[in-house]
């Protein structure tokens, strides 16, 4: 698989390794913060952890779209689907969710809803297209990668003239979560202490390198932005080293190879055409984020399922147990909660973190649990 | 009965472009023509029921060993076999990997109503394709018409029987620390081809399901390993819930080895593709053997010349420590766990 | 997060449509959002879409990289195990 | 197993509220909970099949037979019977009818998505209750759920094993002009229960399904009628299809009686409401012995006082006339043909 | 079972049967058309046929619903569920008779077609309340015995307002039809003699006996209106021989016990206001027979499914071979068919008179082939 | 033609609905049909209405008819075993 097999090398792999236990000073801490789910999982799935020196952790962020998403929100998916009976289209990531009362998307489906996993928005276009007699709801998340292809697909909606398709748009944006949470930590008790930031790959691919400079500057905050596989997670985590180590603050690009400073400019033209930015929004965690979200534009807003179906969303408190909201802001570990592995498992879900194979929860319970079993995990 | 049934079937059914309807499933003349031209006729053999409510099998020899498992695969048909052909090699693999060798078939038809004959009678020659292949014999089989809208074209249970080979044990609790963990080759590639296949996914491939009966390999696996301690075939939940299954049974660790698990590259391509991982990917020709270290080259060698056993690889070890555990040394050089299969592995975008 | 594979486009039928090859896979994708999309393009690809061209030469870049960090750990590893 | 899995299970199954989902048939921690927790707990026995791929059998002593059959009917529950009594009962006729002990069944779920667990459990637990009263052990098994929309609820396929008894000897070719044809009871009550609980009939009554395993009483009448030629069970279509068949297969003629057919006045008064005959409705606990003259009455004496034999009637004759066809003597005194039945009865207005 | 079991006497039917041998004098023949399915089926199920005198011969005339139906009605049908995707409700008995094509609703059913048995009329209505998204079409046919239910069943849906409920009206009128027999046999070369008519019992039941009044009258005919079970039907036959050996033509009530000279006015009342009689009505077998069916009264035309889909009744002649109409004339015997018991069998019908049990084939073919198998059945 | 049934009408819940009795079975039917329905009567039953009452009188009077007819021809009967 050429652009993949070859960041896989093992070889390479324990040198950079070895590089980078070299590279941490002891009696230093490195702590980086992996925005991005894509990147947890990478950690875990590669055992990389294990390859980390012991001075360098790695906290996981709030970039998951499926984890971040409030019950709220999967609750209006899921009453478009049951109430209104329309055919609700949704990509498999957010089946599983557990929202109100712990009902997931995919128990209602057993109950009888139509609802219908996409792989693509056009796939759901394609199922209002069939159904001319029925409602066709897609449940739009995503980040700033998903978003672009949302875009087209109501493009494409509207120049048929597609009266029956119409979507939940759900589309966060990275930047503002980032800064977000950069911002609030010092009213934040137990919020870490970064010391650099891992800048997503596939959302930078559309938003280019340029959004990060923020960070650099003004929080003077090391970011490098890194590909999705495990070398170029190594490598990263050694670029953050270097510039802890030397004192800078910059944005570095790991991830070349496909995100260049201005990102793709045909995908920011359209998602300014078709979307605008929600005053506030709603995030798993980290609450009320103002400027986090997108909304459709006036031109689109006859698609909009909002509108058309009066769904409001509810601010429904996650079940008390689950500690999410901490994990996603960094601030715990999936360990540190007490549902873990006992009430909590990928089996049955309380909190969104143990569903998506991104969240926290779900890479540590699948992958690590019985490394660190001996300490915590009540499951091992 | 064929011949005493004829005079009544004035019509033929039509093969071609006949479909099933509710008839078919009465138990009445529509019914007895149907298993007559088109069941009986690719299952012939001389125990096949002859319109008794059962069959009368021959003696068995050793310890009886039954299998059973419901098919309801969709696409019918897919690159590297069909439901008929899975129905028959899935049921001949359980029985083998009873360390057994398999003998008979009993096959059970849930039909919806609509269903074309043509793809009926396809299915069923698949099956006495893959029965004779594997040397076992359909003896006995039912037929059941359902309602449109409740099926989803044919269901094929089949029940296999068969008789354990002398001197053979194998159980999934007998894993033991220092044993090597063989399997037979790619992981992945049934699963795949369905995927690949499956509608809604628009998503096109040469992957072809590895679907194939494994006795043959069995018996090859007992002559060269007759102290092998299991035999499991990793299906549903794929490699990875199979060695977790037999961890927890046997008490015992696993620890595999990322680099020596065979993955051919576009069941890899198509899995990094929709986010699955293909150690969790069903097998439907596949089979774990768990056998001493002393006689693991010497299995390895002989599935290496075994049909359907030229892939085969040592992927692991049987460790004392974390029981229950199955691990790996990943292609980074990291340990990571490989749980069990939570549900059913879907397309991710994230 | 967001998943997305490399693909290299073998066809392209219209201003949206084309169709990758993923390692031997077939795959009809969309792309809208490439500028002037052209067959032998390796592009990123997400929800069925192409997000972006890849680019070779970083490509490569990067890959000197790292065999740049891994021989410098290497010679680590080496100077360790001497010592 | 149970033991070592329940660990993983860190929420037990809802058996009173939960419903079945895809995970429960996709063959990780779901699926092993639903085993442990609804099925292994109602079949629990020594043999059933412990997490490997198949059942390990003591030896078979007699001929082994095997049947099976595929249970699709609806509505699940019906009085006198369930889904679950009906799947073990029809399957240890079948092989009783070969002149068999049956010993094991192996079962097969087909789940439709969003079928209630305590609906489920009930019918696994009814399965268990009948193979205890029959005697037979439930030694493995398979479950699959199907997207909602592509099942009923709930599909059993049940397959059975047993051994020949000794010295009997019984096929549907067996039949001799001069003897007797004996049925154990009441004819139509199981399909006409059935009909009368459908859906869209609207009609309400307490006809009772006769769904009972015939084992014990197919051991009596090889006791009393060591050379009984023929055993069979009159289920779909009835006795008029199932003595047609062995008429057919033995090349004689039946000649039946109809004063000497017993059929209860509740299910005679249903036929007679919804258009039906008697003769063609499914029958899920009764047989039909032919047994040589000299032995008739003895074998007759014997049913009467075996278990679901009471009401045990001879009703016609074996005849070299008209080889292949079967005729009854009405009430009236004329005689008419009773052909096999052509397509399911369905309720008419004419 | 009252009323039913008193009338399957054993005892009785075998002296009946001698009395009757008695009464049928030699070298005299005696012909009578039982008009009505439900008598040729009663004549075969019960073995009847066997207990009469060699010169009483029984010739079955047009009275089964099902069979007189042409393919052009049930390709209506068909139409209205395959065309316009309306659910059709109908009686089981037209399931299986072959349409255009030999294309039977059955088989359109498992094509896809939703088409629902039912039992009642008030099954199909019920089908309409409950699926209001749907159009529900009842397929009516009968004689005047299941004419009044729709009538009822039209009122009820009137009442109710209830928008997507329509019949596709095929009731035919059993008088009109005798007499159609009647009129045409002059001009019929294979037209059989008739000594007597069995006048049918459940439709008299509704239509009373006085319509019958013109065949004796007129026609000179012995009419002897007939129940169900066995001892009516060979009462009646011994009534019949009586009349022809006295040389009365009368009509003569053996089913007193439902039957009255004016039948059931609430009915006839009801009946009137709902339909109107058709100038003519095509049916298999008789060809155009004027005044012989009805439509629906311009009160409840909006319930009239050939208005409201544009159903056309397209004339489709019978399969070649099929001789059901020389049956339902009475001029031809089953076995007569080339196709009888070889091309043709209830499994596989070519004509109606082998789907309806009523049906002189199927009733043949069922009961009595092998008793004249040796001269003529090929299937014996 | 026109399968219908003898049944009791056990109950009359209005002027349409009512509840028969057939053997042992009981099954809604509806009256609208029969003037002044009432528990007791019998009707003949079609496709779930009630036709129309059953007259016992007339009933008894072709059982006799029957018997009368039987009567004679048992006595011919007897004369041709006697003959
Ligand atoms: S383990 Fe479960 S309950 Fe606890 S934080 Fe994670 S998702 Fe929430
Ligand atoms: S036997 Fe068949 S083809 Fe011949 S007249 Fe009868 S229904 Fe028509
Ligand atoms: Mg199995
Ligand atoms: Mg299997
Ligand atoms: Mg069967
Ligand atoms: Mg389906
Ligand atoms: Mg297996
Ligand atoms: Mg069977
Ligand atoms: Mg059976
Ligand atoms: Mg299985
Ligand atoms: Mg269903
Ligand atoms: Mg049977």
């Amino acid at each position: 698989m050429k652009y993949v097999t070859e960041y896989r090398n093992s070889r390479q792999a324990r040198a950079i390794a070895s590089e980078l236990e070299h590279a941490a000073q002891p009696g230093r801490q490195y702590r980086f913060m992996e925005f991005c789910g894509g990147h947890t999982h990478v950690l875990a799935r590669w055992g990389l952890t294990d390859l980390l020196p012991g001075n360098v952790r790695m906290i996981h962020g709030p970039g998951c779209p499926v984890c971040v998403l409030p019950i709220g929100r999967i609750d209006m998916a899921m009453e478009a689907a049951l109430q209104h009976k329309a055919i609700l289209c949704t990509y498999a990531d957010t089946l599983r969710v557990p929202a109100s009362g712990g009902k997931s998307l995919f128990m209602a489906k057993a109950e009888g809803a139509d609802i219908r996993m996409v792989y693509s928005p056009m796939d759901a276009l394609a199922v209002a297209r069939d159904n001319p007699q029925r409602e066709v709801v897609f449940f739009a998340i995503g980040f700033e990668t998903t978003t672009p292809p949302t875009a087209v697909c109501l493009l494409q909606a509207k120049k048929e003239g597609i009266k029956n398709f119409s979507v939940i748009c759900s589309h966060v944006l990275t930047p503002a979560a980032m800064e977000h949470i950069l911002v609030t930590a010092p009213r934040r008790e137990a919020a870490p202490v970064l010391d650099g930031l891992v800048g997503p790959a596939h959302v930078s691919v559309v938003i280019g390198s340029e959004p990060y400079r923020v960070f650099a500057d003004k929080w003077k905050m090391p970011v490098v932005i890194c590909g999705f596989e495990p070398l170029d997670m190594l490598m990263t985590i050694l670029m953050l080293v270097r510039q802890v180590n030397e004192g800078r603050h910059e944005v570095e690009n790991e991830f070349t190879r496909a995100v260049t400073p201005e990102g793709n400019l045909i995908a920011k033209k359209l998602m300014e055409r078709v979307f605008r930015v929600r005053d506030s929004f709603e995030w798993r965690g980290l609450g009320s984020v103002p400027h986090s979200a997108l909304r459709l534009s006036p031109e689109f807003e006859e698609f909009d399922a909002e509108r058309r179906f009066g769904l409001v969303e509810r601010q429904v408190p996650d079940s008390k147990a689950c500690q999410c909201g901490a994990i996603l802001r960094g601030e715990k570990e999936p360990f540190e909660c007490k549902a873990f592995g006992r009430a909590c498992t990928p089996a049955h879900p309380i909190g969104a973190c143990m569903v998506s194979s991104e969240g926290a929860c779900a890479a540590f319970y699948s992958y690590g649990r019985l490394r660190r079993g001996s300490e915590k995990s009540p499951a091992a | 009965m064929a011949e005493e049934k004829r005079r009544y079937f004035a019509t033929p059914i039509d093969v071609k472009k006949g479909i099933i309807d509710l008839t078919h499933g009465a138990g009445g003349r529509a019914t007895a023509q149907l298993i007559s031209q088109v069941f009986a006729r690719a299952f012939s053999n001389e125990i096949l029921e002859e319109g008794h409510d059962g069959a009368f099998l021959p003696e068995i020899h050793g310890t009886p060993v039954v299998s059973c498992d419901a098919h309801v695969i969709r696409p019918l048909f897919f690159p590297g076999g069909d439901i008929g052909s899975l129905a028959v090699a899935g049921t001949v693999n359980d029985v083998a990997m009873c360390g057994a060798k398999p003998l008979y078939i009993a096959a059970c038809f849930v039909i919806e109503e609509g269903f074309p004959i043509a793809d009926l009678d396809r299915i069923v020659q698949s099956m006495g394709r893959t029965a004779r292949e594997a040397g076992v014999k359909i003896v006995t089989g039912d037929t059941k018409v359902v309602e449109k809208g409740h099926g989803d074209g044919l269901y094929i249970t089949t029940t296999g029987i068969g008789e354990v080979l002398p001197g053979i044990r194998v159980s999934g609790r007998l894993a033991r620390p220092g044993d090597r963990v063989i399997i037979s080759g790619s992981m992945g590639d049934h699963g795949m081809a369905i995927m690949s296949e499956r509608e809604g996914l628009s998503f096109g491939s040469g992957i072809q399901s590895d679907s194939a009966p494994l006795n043959a390999l069995v018996e090859e696996i007992c002559r060269a390993a007759p102290h092998v301690h299991v035999l499991r075939d990793p299906t549903r939940g794929g490699l990875a819930t199979t060695l977790n299954e037999i961890a927890s049974q046997s008490s015992v660790g696993i620890m595999l080895d990322e680099a020596s698990i065979p993955v051919h590259e576009d069941v890899a391509q198509a899995c990094e593709f929709l986010g699955l991982d293909p150690l969790y990917v069903a097998n439907e020709g596949k089979l774990i053997a768990i056998v001493p270290e002393e006689e693991a080259e010497s299995c390895l060698k002989a599935m290496r010349a075994a049909p359907h056993g030229e892939e085969s690889a040592i992927v692991g070890t049987v460790t004392a420590e974390d029981p229950g555990y199955v691990q790996m040394t990943t292609l980074m050089g990291g340990v990571r766990m490989v749980d069990w299969l939570n549900a059913d592995q879907l397309p991710r975008i994230c | 997060m967001c998943l997305a594979v490399p693909g290299k486009i073998v066809s392209v039928s219209s201003p949206e449509e084309a169709v990758a090859d993923l390692g031997g896979i077939r795959k009809a994708v969309n792309v809208s959002l490439i500028d002037d999309p052209k067959p032998g393009d390796w592009v990123i690809i997400h929800v069925g879409f192409a997000l972006q061209r890849i680019d070779e030469e970083q490509a490569q870049e990067t890959l000197r990289a790292l065999e740049a960090a891994a021989r410098s750990g290497e010679a680590l590893q080496g100077a360790g195990a001497a010592a």
